[in-house]
């Protein structure tokens, strides 16, 4: 019964693949599938933010790695599947690189966040300065600042010139939005999973009982770093278009954001947050608001309501108002010195 | 007999201090050793150079006739080195079982290791459903302890090394660990850094008293009782041993 | 001759400049363990203060070195209070919130003064080394960075007020047990940290364009340089400027400035990977 | 969920899936008005560039509505904020064509929301006006450009600077196509001028230090500077120059200056002498212009942003399609494209415009200016500057298949 409970998510996902081309418009399908892109990346971060307590803030990096390689892969070989591979595989190298260097380096979580951002700008940089056509992978022109255009939707596997509808485009997003959640909540239930949380709550204690730390790190690491290329993948196949603007810290601040709205340790939470706030933002762009000064101010209210780490969801717990307690105590850098002493 | 640990020399400086300075440890399979010696003595220190929680600055560890250089904790804890340090370092957020199971999980599977966990649990007296879901933040101090006895129980560790076990203990939860303790000396070896004479006394066969970072002293519970110099700075020169209690 | 002259320049103007944009957040950073990713905004309203305030007729010198550290420094303490201090102690949520602040800031300030604000130019003219020519304005900035460390120095090294805000940042508790009141060293502090921000920017406003994004041109540097150096807040941040800076100018000069901003970033990652607690873990040891 | 749901149920309300697709290519022109979109960035690092445009936008259709609309309708406009994050652009397109329906939309001023924006409005089927200077070689049945393509600017610019400023030019852009693309036309000339490049260096868009590219120029000695240097960051290099004594040693030539208010964030010391090329100047001393300026501010006051060479296609978008729109009489995308064939003539505040059929492009006059004490004024006028074709490469009325945006071969 537990067990049924904790897969539950995924009925209301599947129920509106199965109903939406029948209730919504056209513009409401291609919506739902931006936005259902855009949840699949910000599992990646639930995932080994919440559950492995690796906060990446160059969560983008891995989702911009993803939709470059999918958008080369598809001009280059015209047959979405591969492209799709593609977009799985090199961002989760990228992360196992990336991963050795900083896990086995022993990077602490606050550098862990500056290196993992310092990448995402490396990237940023490097793609917008590409203009020049002789950057080019194949047959792709990496396209600098304005990046990859026109870039071939999702076709049925094997046949290149059948393209899928939008509603058929539609459910694959969805349906691969369930799909991902409910692998990740296996792996969570899993041991392996088991042990991430472990490696979470102590490193030292995980050590000490012969966890290899790091490797989990790194496992948890590529998966929600192919996880992000995969929404990469798909989010280009959408909008046909892809850009440095997916590595900015824009984008960057919104996968935080969701994650903490959505709850830190859940998977669902983020989910239901990345929709709502991509959808108030898509709204406010029309109604005349700055929606710097609403989004500032949403993330600020949100962190600062925010009881406590790991609280699994923050919905109806807004009003509950927070104690400013622990002034002091947690927060000292000679906690290390006291540690490592006699 | 034979060596399960060696050290040579090993030592290990904060800065300007020399928190273990040069020890030549022997410690044989099977043995129940006690590391004395008072605050500062480099008891500590030292469990954590043998782990590698804490890189030693020079000098050999052997253990099973392996040099463990280089290696990394969780390695040394593969080869069968298990520690409880002395804060307790347990996963607060989750339950007693899941600590178990964690501590279980790396060399039991499938039923073997649903039964290793439920049989340990009995052992450290965490029998109800109720306690074993009990989130460990949530532990009494004593509990807290004996989930991470339990923990070092599950791993079977040929070497356990024990941090303060009984620090904040009543005499009768003290003596709860004292047999959870020989419990687990039945097949592991096991170095218990205590201050508790009365604990000593009761499971050590071969104490070893470190001072400033060095050996001062090694020999039975009752010759080094009576060593002038253990009695000068450690024991209070009017200390006499306890009567020892039968112990079940 | 001239083109080394104007080369070393180049390289003690990047290596102030990176040191100038970095100070503020080293020094909440190193006492408090905030990150504050709003220190760019921080510049930005500091710019903007000296921009208004001279447009106002204010003297250039006072708007600069006094208008905006005042500014800034009441917009930290306000902002301390409303959001650092519930946060205390919790790095990656104060992080987080005051990434929510930079934002906010952005839209606040555009929302106020529009997209565009009438600018200052550097004061003092130039001088002429051969074929080239250097603003006098940018010496005098590299001059003056140098005093503001050396006033860090003095004030965290020897004055009460610095050994006050290192003992508790040392161990709170025995801080409080002897009568200080460490909620009021952190406030200080981060106002302290806000001002130089705020400093930061008011220096930079006659040689940057002011406009409400302009922080996130600062914020990638200063983090890099701040991490790199380490928890020796004010030589850590030096020390990191010292090796990032000339690096960037040399490349940029040689190669190209691309190669030079890649190289910025690349060269910090490979110093964490080697000194994973930064350049000052060279010198304080530890494990 | 629900908030999305809701809302989407909403708008759905209209009827099924099949239907709704069937719908979003007949555009809503039932009744008593059509829909027009501005996708501009109004917010975020780019408004510099967005609000202007899109005020000018706002007030070409408030003067289209005021003349009695168009084909007897009013024109409803559609804001779109693209918040300077191109993902968003897509987006709005998308919504733009299938919820709001629109039948023209402008906007999308940097080239990568551009290209983002595009593919979607041709597979749409919705017109798209593209209002601001660029780089050129936006060649699409689908899009018109009603602004001014780099070489249309950059040729009598630096034409113009051989001549009067010296032989030996030193080019600074940022690093990304345009400028890049503009470097092309750079060098092409100076060859053809028979002068000399000297130096090149782009800068990525977040430098704001630029002494080592003041020593490089210093020592490369140009007669003059051309600059392509774009946003925020990079009026850095203006200050820096100027506090160096440059700005009185080299003068600066551009096509962008200006473009991003430069002229009004810079002091008149930062910035008097430097020369740009633009078809329109907000000071530009002509009747047209100057009734333009009266009614505009008529209608949002005297104290708005300076109308530059890139916000007055805000103006001129909506006008011209308005034009094809009446030559065709039908708001329907194959009529107004159509229309393009017979070359939509127009005068708007900056003079005649011609829309070329062939290349979707407009010629125009183009005016070198100089900005002193922050005002611009005229130093000469370059006659109906006809779109460049790209040696014949873009001719939409023979291949109207072309979506490339071509590249020059020069």
């Amino acid at each position: 019964m537990e067990r049924l409970k904790s897969y539950a998510f995924v009925l209301p996902i599947l129920l509106l693949a199965a109903i939406g081309p029948s209730v919504f418009e056209m513009f409401g399908l291609v919506q739902i599938s931006n936005f259902a892109t855009m949840a699949l990346a910000v599992l990646g971060l639930a995932f080994v933010w919440g559950f492995l307590g690796v906060l990446s803030l160059g969560h983008a990096a891995f989702f911009g790695l993803g939709a470059y390689a999918y958008a080369i892969t598809v001009i280059n070989l015209n047959e979405s599947s591969f492209a799709v591979m593609a977009a799985i595989a090199v961002p989760a190298l990228f992360s196992v690189v990336l991963g050795y260097f900083l896990f086995f380096g022993r990077v602490s979580d606050v550098y862990l966040g500056v290196i993992t951002l310092c990448v995402t700008l490396v990237l940023y940089n490097f793609t917008s300065a590409t203009a020049d056509p002789s950057y080019h992978i194949g047959a792709a022109p990496l396209g600098g600042f304005n990046g990859i255009t026109a870039v071939p939707q999702l076709n049925w596997p094997g046949d290149a010139e059948q393209f899928l509808e939008v509603e058929t485009t539609f459910r694959i997003c969805l349906i691969v939005l369930a799909l991902v959640y409910a692998a990740l909540v296996a792996l969570r239930r899993s041991s392996v999973g088991r042990i991430m949380v472990a490696v979470r709550e102590s490193e030292l204690r995980s050590e000490l009982l012969g966890y290899d730390v790091r490797l989990y790190k790194m496992l948890g690491f590529s998966v929600s770093a192919a996880v992000a290329g995969l929404a990469g993948a798909l989010f280009t196949a959408v909008n046909g278009y892809v850009g440095p603007s997916a590595f900015d810290l824009n984008q960057a601040s919104q996968f935080l954001l969701w994650v903490i709205a959505g709850g830190l340790g859940g998977l669902a939470g983020p989910v239901i947050a990345s929709f709502v706030f991509q959808y108030v933002s898509t709204y406010l762009g029309t109604s005349g608001v700055n929606t710097d000064l609403v989004f500032g101010a949403i993330i600020m209210l949100f962190v600062l309501l925010k009881v406590r780490e790991r609280v699994p969801a923050l919905w109806g717990r807004v009003l509950q108002f927070r104690r400013p307690a622990r002034r002091v105590q947690a927060f000292t850098p000679s906690a290390r010195a006291v540690e490592s002493g006699e | 007999m034979t060596a399960i640990l060696e050290t040579r020399g090993l030592t290990r400086r904060f800065g300007g201090v020399v928190a273990v300075d040069q020890i030549n440890l022997t410690v044989n399979e099977g043995e129940l050793r006690c590391l004395i010696g008072p605050n500062g003595a480099g008891k500590s220190t030292l469990f954590k150079c043998l782990t590698h929680q804490l890189k030693p600055s020079s000098g050999e560890i052997r253990f099973n006739g392996r040099d463990l250089k280089g290696l990394a904790p969780h390695r040394i804890a593969r080869m069968g080195v298990a520690i409880k340090n002395q804060i307790p370092s347990v996963y607060g957020g989750l339950s007693v079982r899941e600590n178990i199971w964690l501590a279980a999980r790396r060399t039991h599977y499938g039923r073997a290791l649903d039964t290793t966990v439920a049989k340990a649990l009995t052992e450290i007296g965490f029998e109800t459903a109720e306690r074993t879901a009990a989130k460990v933040d949530a532990l009494s101090h004593a509990h807290r302890q004996w989930m991470e006895l339990g923990m070092l129980l599950v791993s079977e560790p040929k070497l356990a090394l024990l941090d303060e076990p009984t620090a904040g203990m009543t005499r009768d939860e003290m003596l709860k660990t004292v047999r959870i303790i020989q419990k687990l000396n039945q097949t592991s070896t096991i170095i218990v850094v205590e201050h508790d004479l009365e604990f000593i006394s009761l499971l050590a066969k071969r104490v070893t008293v470190l001072h400033r970072g060095r050996v001062l002293v090694e020999d039975t519970m009752d010759k080094v009782a009576q060593n002038p110099a253990v009695r000068q700075i450690y024991l209070g020169s009017q200390w006499q041993p306890p009567t020892s209690v039968p112990v079940q | 001759m001239d083109q080394t002259i104007v080369l070393l320049i180049a390289i003690a103007n990047n290596i102030a400049l990176l040191t100038l944009i970095s100070l503020g957040l080293a020094i909440i950073f190193g006492m408090m363990r905030v990150i504050n990713f709003a220190h760019g905004e921080f510049i930005m309203l500091g710019g903007y203060a000296t921009v208004l305030s001279a447009n106002h007729g204010i003297n250039l010198w006072i708007a600069m070195l006094v208008v905006a550290p005042l500014t800034v420094g009441l917009i930290g303490f306000v902002v301390e209070r409303l959001i650092i201090r519930p946060l205390y102690g919790q790095i990656i949520t104060t992080m987080l919130a005051t990434w929510g602040l930079s934002i906010f800031l952005i839209g606040a300030v555009t929302t106020i003064f529009g997209n565009t604000v009438l600018g200052v130019s550097a004061p003092l003219g130039n001088i002429t080394i051969g074929v080239y020519s250097v603003s006098i304005y940018q010496l005098v900035l590299i001059a003056i960075t140098a005093a503001l460390v050396g006033a860090c120095l003095f004030v965290l090294n020897r004055t009460r007020w610095g050994l006050i805000a290192r003992g508790t940042v040392q161990n709170p508790t025995m801080a409080s047990a002897i009568g200080i009141d460490p909620t009021r060293v952190y406030a200080m502090t981060f106002m302290a940290g806000a001002a130089l921000s705020g400093l930061a920017g008011g220096l930079l406003a006659p040689l940057s364009g002011v406009i409400p994004q302009m922080g996130a041109a600062y914020i990638a540097r200063a983090f890099v340089t701040v991490i790199s150096g380490g928890s020796a807040m004010v030589i850590g941040t030096l020390s990191a400027a010292g090796i990032l800076g000339p690096t960037v100018a040399i490349l940029s000069y040689a190669a190209t400035p691309v190669i030079g901003e890649a190289a910025l970033l690349l060269l910090a990652i490979g110093l964490l990977r080697v000194l994973p607690r930064g350049i000052s873990g060279l010198w304080q040891g530890g494990r | 969920m629900k908030l999305s749901r809701r809302k989407f149920l909403g708008s759905a309300a209209a009827g099924t899936a099949i239907a709704a697709a069937m719908a979003h290519s007949m555009p809503a022109i039932a009744g008593d008005t059509v829909a027009v979109g501005s996708l501009h960035d109004l917010t975020g690092s780019l408004d510099a560039f967005g609000v202007p445009s899109h005020m000018c936008m706002k007030f070409a259709i408030e003067e289209i509505n005021a003349a009695g609309g168009l084909l007897g309708k009013k024109i409803d406009l559609k804001t779109y904020d693209g918040q300077s994050d191109i993902k968003k652009f897509p987006q709005y397109a998308q919504q733009a064509a299938l919820n709001d329906k629109v039948v023209m939309l402008q906007g999308a001023i940097t080239g990568a929301s551009r290209e983002a924006t595009r593919p979607v409005l041709r597979r749409y089927k919705v017109p798209f006006v593209y209002g601001t200077i660029y780089e050129g070689g936006l060649c699409e049945d689908n899009a018109i450009s009603v602004n001014t393509g780099s070489d249309q600017q950059a040729v009598p610019l630096l034409e113009w600077s051989f001549r009067n400023l010296g032989k030996k030019v030193f080019y600074i852009g940022a690093d990304y196509n345009a400028p890049r693309n503009i470097g092309i036309w750079n060098n092409a000339i100076a060859k053809r001028e028979g002068g000399e490049t000297v130096g090149e260096e782009y800068y990525p868009l977040d430098v704001t230090d630029f002494s080592t590219a003041i020593s490089k120029i210093q020592a490369a000695k140009p007669d003059f500077l051309h600059s392509c240097l774009v946003g925020g960051p990079h009026m850095s290099f203006y200050r820096q120059w100027a506090a160096a004594g440059m700005l009185k040693k080299i003068p600066i030539v551009s096509v962008v200056f200006g473009g991003g208010q430069e002229h009004m964030i810079l002091t008149p010391e930062e910035s008097d002498g430097v020369i740009a090329a633009y078809n329109y100047f907000q000071e530009l001393d002509t009747p047209e212009n100057k009734a333009f300026i009266k009614r505009f501010e008529a209608s949002v006051g005297a104290d708005h942003p300076y109308i530059n060479g890139i916000a007055i296609g805000g103006y001129n978008g909506p006008m011209l399609w308005a034009e094809a729109v009446k030559k065709a009489g039908s708001f329907d995308r194959d009529d107004v494209m159509a229309a393009l064939a017979q070359n939509i003539e127009w005068t708007g505040p900056g003079g005649k415009m011609i829309l070329d059929g062939k290349t979707h492009s407009t010629q125009q006059d183009v005016r070198i200016i100089q900005v002193k004490n922050r005002v611009w004024s005229l130093l000469e006028t370059k006659s109906q500057i006809p779109p460049y074709d790209f040696n014949g490469r873009c001719n939409l009325l023979e291949n109207p298949k072309n979506v490339d945006i071509l590249n020059p071969q020069v």
